[in-house]
C-alpha cells in the first residue's frame, strides 16, 4: 500500500505534459492509475515523478467521424465508452469494457491506460490489433499515427516512447467482431482470450500467449484453430494454466471470437 | 427472476419457539458496523505511535549471514529496529505443543540465523509514519546463503531431503498410530477392498478481509503490555507469549471491539504480538502494526495440505462400509504455530457420518518451507471428511452403486443417537438421512435426469454431488494428550458476568472476541428469556477485554462452541443474578419467599398482589446506593459471574479413546455443476444447504453462517490455492491471483434446517459455523459425476477439470 | 524458470568464444547497463536498469564464470540484488561448428526471481524474460560481427 | 502538496505526500475509518467510496488527486445517527457479520441505486463485483440491495 517517494505534477495541457515527461527521465503518465499505481504499491515499480493526465480535455471525448470512423481520447474511462452513443458505432468495444474487472475499475481505468500498460492478459491490446486501431502518439516531433499491430512492443512496453503520450485511438467502421475469453471466476483475469474480425476472411488476435498480441488469420472460423495450433506459439505457464492447457483454451477461444464475429 | 437464496425448514422438526430465544432478532452490532462507527483494530491509535514494517525473507529456505540495521536507523523519522538476535536474547522460544522430535524446534518472534519460507519476517522497523517504516526497510541490510528448499511433503523424508530443523533431526515433527476395532478381520471377511493410491487435500485458507493487527502500549510503571490486537483467541496467545516473554499473564491486557472476520486465521499472532511487545518498551511508545493482504498470504495460518496415501477401504458388495486404512500425511509449513493438535483434531469426526466400526489411520506431520499452517474453518476435521466423502463416492463408482444409496445405507441412524464412535466420541443427536432427504428435495433431485440430457445437448457436462460433514464443537482440550502426554490441559471453559447497575441496566460481559457471529444479539436473547425482559434493555459489552475479569483459560471465539460454552457461561451467569433477585425482592418485600415471586415487565413482583413491584431499576439501586438496612445475612451483589465447564473427562491417551467434542452439528451440501468440456470451464448452477445445529437461538444469525461457510468452500473448491512453485515462492500472494468468490460467482442457493437438540448443553443448542467444508466435498463429486473420471484432489481449477476429460 | 535455445554466429569459432569471455564486450549486451566493474577475468560486477516498462527495476548484478573449457564451454553464476527483487541466473553455453559454416551457440539459463517483483506473476515476467534474452543474443549478434577481424 | 477537499459535507485542508494513497489519508490524516483496507492489489473494495458522485477504489487514487474534489465515505451515509432504507435492509436481510467489507458495499450499492433504482438481481450482483465479502457469501447482500429497489 506504501509508494515509494515520488513527485506528483498536474499539468494544464498536453503540450505541458510532453514537456514534463520530456524533461525528466524517471517521469510516467498516470492515467487512470489501475495498474500504475498498484505496480507503485508492490513497489515493483517507482517512478520519480507521475505526471496526472487526469483533468485534460484534450484527452478526453469519443468522435464518430461521417465515414464510421471512431476517434477516442486515450483518457476515456471503460464506462465513458460503455455509455457513449458514438462508440455503440462499434458495438465490441463497449461489450468488451463491461466485462473488466468491476465497476469502481470501469469508472477510473483507461482505454489508453489499459493498451499502454499491455498486460498480455489485458482485453484491449488483442481487441486494438482485430479491429485494425490506430493509435495517434504525440510527441515533441509532433503526432505519430502508428497501427496497432505495430504498437504492441512487449509486457508494459508500447511503440510509445520517452517523451511521448498516447493521444487518441481511431477504430474503422465494423460490425462483424468477437471476443471471446476463459477467466478466473467471472470477469476475472484472461487465462486465455481473443478478439476476432470478419472481413472476407477471418482475423484473430490472441492475447495472453506472448508479450505482445499475436496474429492468425483463416478463410473461415474452421480454418483458425490449426492457425493457432500451426503459429509456433510458446505460451507462459502460471499458477492458473499450464502452456499446454493455455495453447489449447487459445484455440478455443480463438474459434468461438471468430464464430461470433462471422456470426454477426 | 429466480430468487438468489431461499430457505426451507422441516416443520415436523422444529419446535415451536416461545420468547426470545428462537427468534431471528435483528443484530445489535449492526447499527455501529452499517454507519462506520466500528472499532477495527487499525481504527486504534495512540499519540506518537511509531509505525512497524517487516522486513521479510525473500528466499524460501537461506542461512542469513549479515544484518545491518545502521542505515535504516540512520534515517530521519526512523524510531529503531528489531533484530532476531535481540529476540533471542531477549525471549524463550515458544513453548512446542508437540512432543518429540517437534517438540525440539525453536521457533522464535523473528527468524534467528536462518529463514524456512518465503514471507518470514527477519527484521522489524519502527517509524513515524507507515511509508517511512516501510522505506527504511528497504535499506535493512539482509545477506542470505540459499538452501535448497523443500516445497513437497512427500519429499520430507526421503534421503538428502532439505532439513529444516537440525534440533529436531529431521523434518519429521509428529506422527501417531490410530487403530480401532478389529480392521484386519474387518478386511478378511470383505467383499470387496478398494484401492486409493493417493488423494489430496489443497492448501488455502478464508482469507479474513481484515488481515492482522495491533496496538501495542507498554506502561513503564506496572511494567504492563496492553495489547489492542484482533487475535481471535487471547487465552492461547497469552499462554504462548508470557512464558517467552517471561512474564506473568496479568501483565498482558488483551483489548478487542470489532474483528474483520477470523475463520481461525487470527488465532497464531503471537509472534508478530511479542514482536510489538519488546519494541513498545524498547522504543517506550506505542507501537502499530498493520498486517498487509501481501503479508498476510505469505505468512499467516495456512489450512492443512494433507495427503491420504495407500487407502484401504474394506466393503460389502451390497455398498456397507466395514472400515478403512490409510496413510495422512500432514504438511505444517516451516513451524508449529498451534500444530501438530491437527494431528489429532481431525480424531474427532473419525468415522464421518457413517457407522463403519473398524478404523486405522497413521499419521505423519513434517515441515516443509512455506507458510506455517494454523486453524482454518473446518480445521483438520474438513480434511478428514472430504477424504471419508471421497471414499463414499470412489467406492460407489467402483461398485456401481447409487451414492444417495450407498450414504443412506451407512449413515448413522437417528435411533443410534447418541452414539458412541470407534474412538469414544459421542454424536449427541442427529437424522442425517432425513437431512439428505431434504437436500435433495431442494436441489430437485428427481428432475435431474432431463436437466442431463438438456445439458448434453447443449455440449455440456452436468453432475450432482453430495457432501456430508460434522462440524463438532467444544473442544475437550484433553485430546491434546494424544498428541503430547505431558502436556496438562483438558475440558474448555468460558465465562460471562452480568450484572444489574445502579440504574437498573443490565450488563452483560463475554469472554469471546466475536467476528461477526453477532454475540451482542444472541446473549441478549438468552438474558431477556431468563429475566422476562426485553433485549433491547440487556446491554452486552461489544468485545473483548483480558481487564474485565470474564476471561478463562479458553476464552475466545474459534472451533464452534459459543452457542455451547458461550452461552452456557450467559444462562448460567444470568440464573445466578435472577436468583439473586428474587433473594433481594424476598427481603425487601419483607420475607416473602420466592415461590411467590415472579419475574415481568423488567422487574419482580409478588404473585397474588402484582402491585407489590420492585423494578429492576430499584434492585439496582438499593444494592448499589441504598443498601442500609438489607439483612446482614442477605448474600446479593447482583454482579454475577459464571464459568461454564463442559462435562467432559480426560480421554485414554494409550488407546486414543474419549469424547473428544461435546456437540457435532451436521450439514449436507448437494452441487450441480455444468462443465463445459472443451475448456473445462464450469459453473454451479444449483446449490442446497441442510444444517442442523439442535436448537437454535437466532435462526437468521445461523443461516448466515451456513451461507458464508458455503461460499468459502465453493472458492476453495473451484480457486483458491496457496500454491508453491520448486523455489518456494508462493504463486498467489494477493486476491489477483488467489481468486475467492465475487457475487458474480455465487450460485442460487436454497438452505434447509432440522433441529435435533443437543442432550448434553445447557439450551440445547450445538456450536456451529464451520460446515463449509461439505461444498468443497459436493463440488469434488459434482465433478467425478459430470465426468466419469474420479476425483482425487479438492482443487479442481479448470485446467484439472480440463485434464480429467482429456 | 529455464530459457535455452540454439544460435548460429556468422563468425569463426575464436571470435565467438573472445566476445563471450570478453566482460567488456558481454557489458554491451546486457539490457540497461548503466556501470560496470570488472575485479578479474573471472568475476565482475554490472549496475543495470532492467527496463520493465512501467519503470526500470535497479539492480546490482554479480557474475561469476564458475566453468570454462576453451574454446566450447563456459558456465556463469549470476546473482543480482536490487530493492525489491532477488535475482539468481545460472547459464551455460556451449560452442561448436555450424554445419555450413559459422559457430553455433547452444545456450540455457535457469531464472530464479524473488520478491515483490516476483509476485508479479509468471503470466508477466516469463514473456519478460524472453523478450530479454532475444535483447541479448541480438546484440550479441553485433558483438561478434563487430569483433570479426 | 496542499490538498483540500470537501468530505461529507466537510471541507479539510492538509498537507499531504504525494505518495500517500487517497484510503491512507481518509483513514489516518482525517480520522474517517469507516473505509476499510482488505488488500493491497485494487481487488477487495473495502475502500470504496465516491469522489465527485463516481464510485472509486480509494487505494487507487493519490490523496494529491483528489484535491478539490468532493467525497462520500460511509460516515456520510446517514443523517443524525438514523439509519438509511439501504442501511437498515442490511440489517434485515442479515447482509453483514463482520461488518468489514460493509463500508465499501453500502458505497457501490448506493452508486447503483442512484443511478438505476430497481436493479434486477443480475444488475445487483455486477454492481457488488468489485467488493469482495468473505462472511456472507454475498446472498443476503443482494436480497438487502434488492429489497430496497422495489
Amino acid at each position: 500500500m506504501l509508494l515509494r517517494e515520488v513527485e506528483y505534477v498536474k499539468p494544464g495541457s498536453v503540450a505541458e505534459a510532453l514537456e514534463l515527461l520530456a524533461a525528466n527521465d524517471g517521469a510516467r503518465a498516470l492515467a487512470g492509475g489501475q495498474t500504475l499505481i498498484n505496480v507503485m504499491k508492490a513497489r515493483a515499480a517507482s517512478p520519480d515523478m507521475l505526471v496526472d493526465l487526469n483533468g485534460l480535455p484534450e484527452l478526453k471525448g469519443i468522435e464518430l467521424a461521417s465515414d464510421g470512423t471512431l476517434a477516442i481520447g486515450a483518457m476515456t474511462t471503460y464506462t465513458e465508452l460503455m455509455r457513449s452513443a458514438e462508440a455503440k458505432a462499434r458495438p465490441i468495444l463497449g461489450e468488451v469494457c463491461a466485462t473488466i474487472a468491476d465497476v469502481q475499475v470501469r469508472n477510473r481505468g483507461t482505454i489508453g491506460g489499459n493498451v499502454c500498460s499491455n498486460d498480455p492478459t489485458n482485453h484491449l491490446p488483442p481487441l486494438m490489433v482485430a479491429v485494425g486501431a490506430t493509435m495517434t502518439v504525440l510527441g515533441a516531433a509532433g503526432a505519430r499515427e502508428v497501427p496497432a499491430e505495430e504498437f504492441f512492443l512487449g509486457v508494459y512496453m508500447t511503440a510509445v516512447g520517452p517523451g511521448e503520450l498516447l493521444t487518441k485511438i481511431s477504430i474503422p467502421a465494423g460490425k462483424k467482431d468477437g471476443f471471446a475469453a476463459v477467466t478466473l471466476g467471472a470477469d476475472g483475469t484472461c487465462l486465455a482470450n481473443a478478439a476476432a474480425t470478419v472481413n472476407g476472411s477471418v482475423r484473430v488476435a490472441l492475447g495472453c500467449v506472448d508479450a505482445v498480441p499475436v496474429v492468425v488469420t483463416a478463410g473461415s472460423p474452421d480454418g483458425i484453430a490449426d492457425a493457432v495450433r500451426s503459429a509456433g506459439l510458446d505460451p507462459p505457464s502460471d499458477v492458473h494454466a499450464s502452456a499446454e492447457y493455455r495453447l489449447h483454451l487459445t484455440t478455443v477461444v480463438a474459434t468461438r471470437a471468430a464464430e461470433e464475429a462471422a456470426s454477426r | 427472476m429466480t430468487e438468489s437464496s431461499s430457505t426451507t425448514l422441516a416443520p415436523e422438526k422444529v419446535e415451536v419457539q416461545k420468547g426470545w430465544g428462537g427468534q431471528s432478532l435483528k443484530r445489535k452490532e449492526d447499527k455501529r458496523l452499517l454507519q462506520g462507527e466500528g472499532v477495527f483494530v487499525d481504527d486504534v491509535k495512540r499519540h506518537g505511535m511509531g509505525y512497524l514494517h517487516f522486513v521479510r525473507s525473500p528466499y524460501a529456505h537461506a542461512h542469513i549471514t549479515r544484518i545491518d540495521v545502521s542505515a535504516a536507523e540512520a534515517m530521519e523519522g526512523v524510531y529503531g529496529t528489531l533484530t532476531g538476535e535481540e529476540v533471542a536474547a531477549l525471549t524463550e522460544p515458544f513453548f512446542q505443543i508437540s512432543s518429540v522430535p517437534g517438540a525440539n524446534i525453536k521457533d522464535y518472534a523473528l527468524a534467528v540465523g536462518k529463514v524456512r519460507y518465503v514471507g518470514e519476517a527477519v527484521v522489524a522497523v519502527v517509524a513515524e509514519t507507515r511509508e517511512l517504516a516501510r522505506d527504511a526497510s528497504e535499506l535493512v541490510e539482509v545477506d542470505y546463503e540459499p538452501l535448497p528448499a523443500l516445497v513437497d511433503a512427500r519429499q520430507a523424508q526421503e534421503p538428502g531431503a532439505p532439513v529444516l530443523h537440525d534440533d529436531a533431526g529431521g523434518n519429521l515433527m509428529w506422527s501417531g498410530l490410530y487403530s480401532w476395532g478389529d480392521v484386519d478381520s474387518a478386511f478378511a471377511e470383505a467383499d470387496r477392498v478398494i484401492e486409493i493410491d493417493e488423494l489430496h487435500f489443497h492448501r488455502f485458507n478464508s482469507t479474513p478481509l481484515e488481515c492482522d493487527g495491533a496496538l501495542v502500549e507498554f506502561n513503564r510503571g506496572v511494567e504492563q503490555w496492553t495489547i489492542h490486537t484482533n487475535n481471535q483467541f487471547p487465552g492461547f496467545a497469552a499462554i504462548m507469549m508470557g512464558p517467552a516473554m517471561q512474564v506473568g499473564l496479568d501483565k498482558l491486557r488483551f483489548v478487542t471491539q470489532d474483528i474483520g472476520g477470523g475463520f481461525g486465521n487470527k488465532i497464531t499472532s503471537h509472534p508478530q504480538l511479542v514482536v510489538c511487545c519488546l519494541l513498545a518498551r524498547k522504543l517506550n511508545r506505542a507501537i502499530q502494526w498493520t498486517e498487509w493482504r501481501t503479508d498476510f498470504h505469505m505468512s499467516m495460518s495456512h489450512g492443512n495440505e494433507r495427503w491420504f496415501q495407500e487407502t484401504k477401504v474394506a466393503v460389502s458388495s451390497d455398498g456397507t462400509l466395514l472400515g478403512f486404512k490409510t496413510k495422512a500425511l500432514d504438511d505444517a509449513g516451516a513451524w508449529l504455530r498451534y500444530e501438530p493438535l491437527g494431528g489429532v483434531i481431525w480424531a474427532q469426526v473419525t468415522p464421518g457420518m457413517y457407522r463403519w466400526r473398524h478404523i486405522e489411520l497413521e499419521f505423519t506431520q513434517v515441515a516443509t518451507n512455506k507458510a506455517p499452517v494454523s486453524p482454518n474453518r473446518g480445521y483438520s476435521r474438513m480434511q478428514h471428511l472430504w477424504f471419508t466423502e471421497r471414499i463414499i463416492d470412489i467406492v460407489a463408482h467402483e461398485l456401481g452403486l447409487d451414492p444417495v444409496e450407498v450414504r443412506k445405507k451407512n449413515y448413522i441412524r437417528a435411533e443410534d443417537m447418541p452414539y458412541e464412535t470407534p474412538n469414544g466420541c459421542v454424536y449427541d443427536s442427529g437424522d442425517y438421512a432425513r437431512m439428505l432427504d431434504l437436500a435433495l428435495e431442494l436441489i430437485g433431485y428427481d428432475g435431474l435426469g432431463a436437466r442431463r440430457e438438456q445439458a448434453k445437448a447443449n455440449g455440456k457436462l452436468l453432475g450432482v454431488g453430495i457432501g456430508s460433514t460434522l462440524d463438532s464443537g467444544t473442544n475437550n482440550f484433553g485430546q491434546s494428550r494424544m498428541i503430547n502426554p505431558e502436556l496438562q490441559f483438558s475440558g474448555n471453559n468460558e465465562v460471562a458476568t452480568v450484572k444489574l447497575d445502579i440504574f437498573g441496566e443490565i450488563v452483560v460481559t463475554l469472554g469471546t472476541t466475536p467476528q461477526g457471529q453477532g454475540h451482542e444479539t444472541t446473549a441478549a436473547q438468552v438474558v431477556a428469556d431468563i429475566l422476562k425482559c426485553s433485549p433491547d434493555d440487556v446491554h452486552v459489552r461489544a468485545g473483548h477485554d483480558s481487564y474485565w475479569n470474564s476471561h478463562a483459560g479458553f476464552s475466545g471465539t474459534y472451533a464452534s462452541q459459543f452457542a455451547v460454552t458461550g452461552l452456557g457461561a450467559v444462562k448460567g451467569a444470568t440464573e445466578m443474578l435472577r436468583d439473586e433477585i428474587f433473594k433481594l425482592a424476598g427481603a425487601v418485600f419483607g420475607g416473602v419467599p420466592a415461590e411467590a415471586l415472579e419475574l415481568a415487565d423488567g422487574g419482580i413482583r409478588i404473585k397474588e398482589s402484582p402491585d407489590a413491584f420492585l423494578p429492576f431499576m430499584a434492585c439496582g439501586a438499593i444494592i448499589n446506593a441504598n443498601n442500609a438496612g438489607l439483612p446482614e445475612d442477605l448474600d446479593v451483589t447482583l454482579n454475577c459471574r459464571y464459568v461454564y465447564r463442559p462435562p467432559f473427562q480426560v480421554p485414554d491417551v494409550e488407546k486414543k479413546f474419549g469424547n473428544l467434542t461435546l456437540t457435532y452439528a451436521a450439514q449436507i451440501h448437494v452441487a450441480v455443476v455444468e462443465i463445459d468440456p472443451e475448456t473445462g470451464y464450469y459453473e454451479i448452477v444449483d446449490y442446497a444447504a441442510v444444517d442442523d445445529c439442535g436448537k437454535r437461538i437466532n435462526p437468521q444469525i445461523v443461516e448466515g453462517q451456513v451461507m458464508g461457510a458455503t461460499a468459502q468452500a465453493i472458492g476453495a473448491a473451484m480457486h483458491e490455492i496457496y500454491e508453491y512453485d520448486e523455489d518456494g515462492n508462493l504463486l498467489t500472494p494477493n486476491f489477483y491471483d488467489y481468486h475467492v468468490p465475487h457475487a458474480l460467482d455465487m450460485p442460487p442457493l436454497a438452505t434447509g434446517a432440522i433441529e435435533s437438540p443437543s442432550p448434553f448443553t445447557p439450551l440445547g443448542t450445538k456450536g456451529m459455523g464451520e460446515g463449509g467444508g461439505a461444498g468443497i466435498h459436493a463440488i469434488s463429486a459434482a465433478i467425478q459425476d459430470a465426468t466419469g473420471k474420479t476425483v482425487t484432489n479438492s482443487h479442481n481449477p479448470y485446467q484439472r477439470v480440463w485434464e480429467l476429460l482429456q | 524458470m529455464n530459457v535455452s535455445g540454439e544460435r548460429v554466429f556468422d563468425a569463426p569459432r575464436d571470435v565467438v568464444w573472445r566476445v563471450m569471455n570478453d566482460p567488456a564486450s558481454m557489458a554491451k549486451t546486457m539490457p540497461g547497463v548503466e556501470s560496470f566493474d570488472i575485479h578479474d577475468d573471472r568475476r565482475w560486477t554490472a549496475n543495470v536498469k532492467i527496463p520493465l516498462g512501467l519503470g526500470g527495476l535497479k539492480m546490482k548484478v554479480d557474475m561469476e564464470k564458475v566453468e570454462e573449457r576453451e574454446p566450447e564451454f563456459a558456465k556463469l553464476a549470476v546473482k543480482g540484488h536490487g530493492v525489491g527483487a532477488m535475482m539468481n541466473m545460472e547459464t551455460s553455453f556451449t560452442l561448436g561448428d555450424a554445419d555450413g559454416g559459422g559457430t553455433s551457440m547452444a545456450w540455457s539459463a535457469d531464472v530464479k526471481i524473488a520478491g515483490p517483483v516476483g509476485s508479479m506473476g509468471q503470466r508477466v515476467l516469463q514473456p519478460i524474460v524472453n523478450q530479454q534474452v532475444q535483447h541479448v543474443l541480438s546484440a550479441l549478434d553485433a558483438q561478434v560481427q563487430a569483433a570479426k577481424p | 502538496m496542499d490538498v483540500s477537499v470537501t468530505v461529507n459535507g466537510t471541507t479539510y485542508a492538509r498537507d499531504v505526500e504525494p505518495r500517500k494513497l487517497l484510503i491512507h489519508f481518509l483513514r489516518d490524516d482525517l480520522d474517517l475509518t469507516g473505509s476499510h483496507v482488505g488488500c493491497d492489489t485494487g481487488n477487495c473494495g473495502a475502500c470504496s467510496v465516491l469522489v465527485d458522485g463516481v464510485l472509486v477504489k480509494s487505494c487507487m487514487l493519490l490523496a494529491v488527486q483528489a484535491n478539490g474534489a468532493s467525497i462520500e465515505t460511509v460516515e456520510g451515509l446517514s443523517e443524525n445517527g438514523e439509519l438509511t432504507p439501504l442501511q437498515q435492509s442490511f440489517n434485515e436481510h442479515h447482509a453483514l457479520q463482520c461488518g468489514y467489507c460493509t463500508p465499501g458495499m453500502l458505497m457501490s450499492a448506493t452508486a447503483l441505486l442512484r443511478e438505476n433504482p430497481s436493479p434486477s438481481e443480475d444488475e445487483i450482483k455486477k454492481a457488488l463485483q468489485g467488493n469482495i465479502c468473505r462472511c456472507t457469501g454475498y446472498w443476503n447482500i443482494v436480497e438487502a440491495v434488492k429489497a430496497v429497489g422495489k
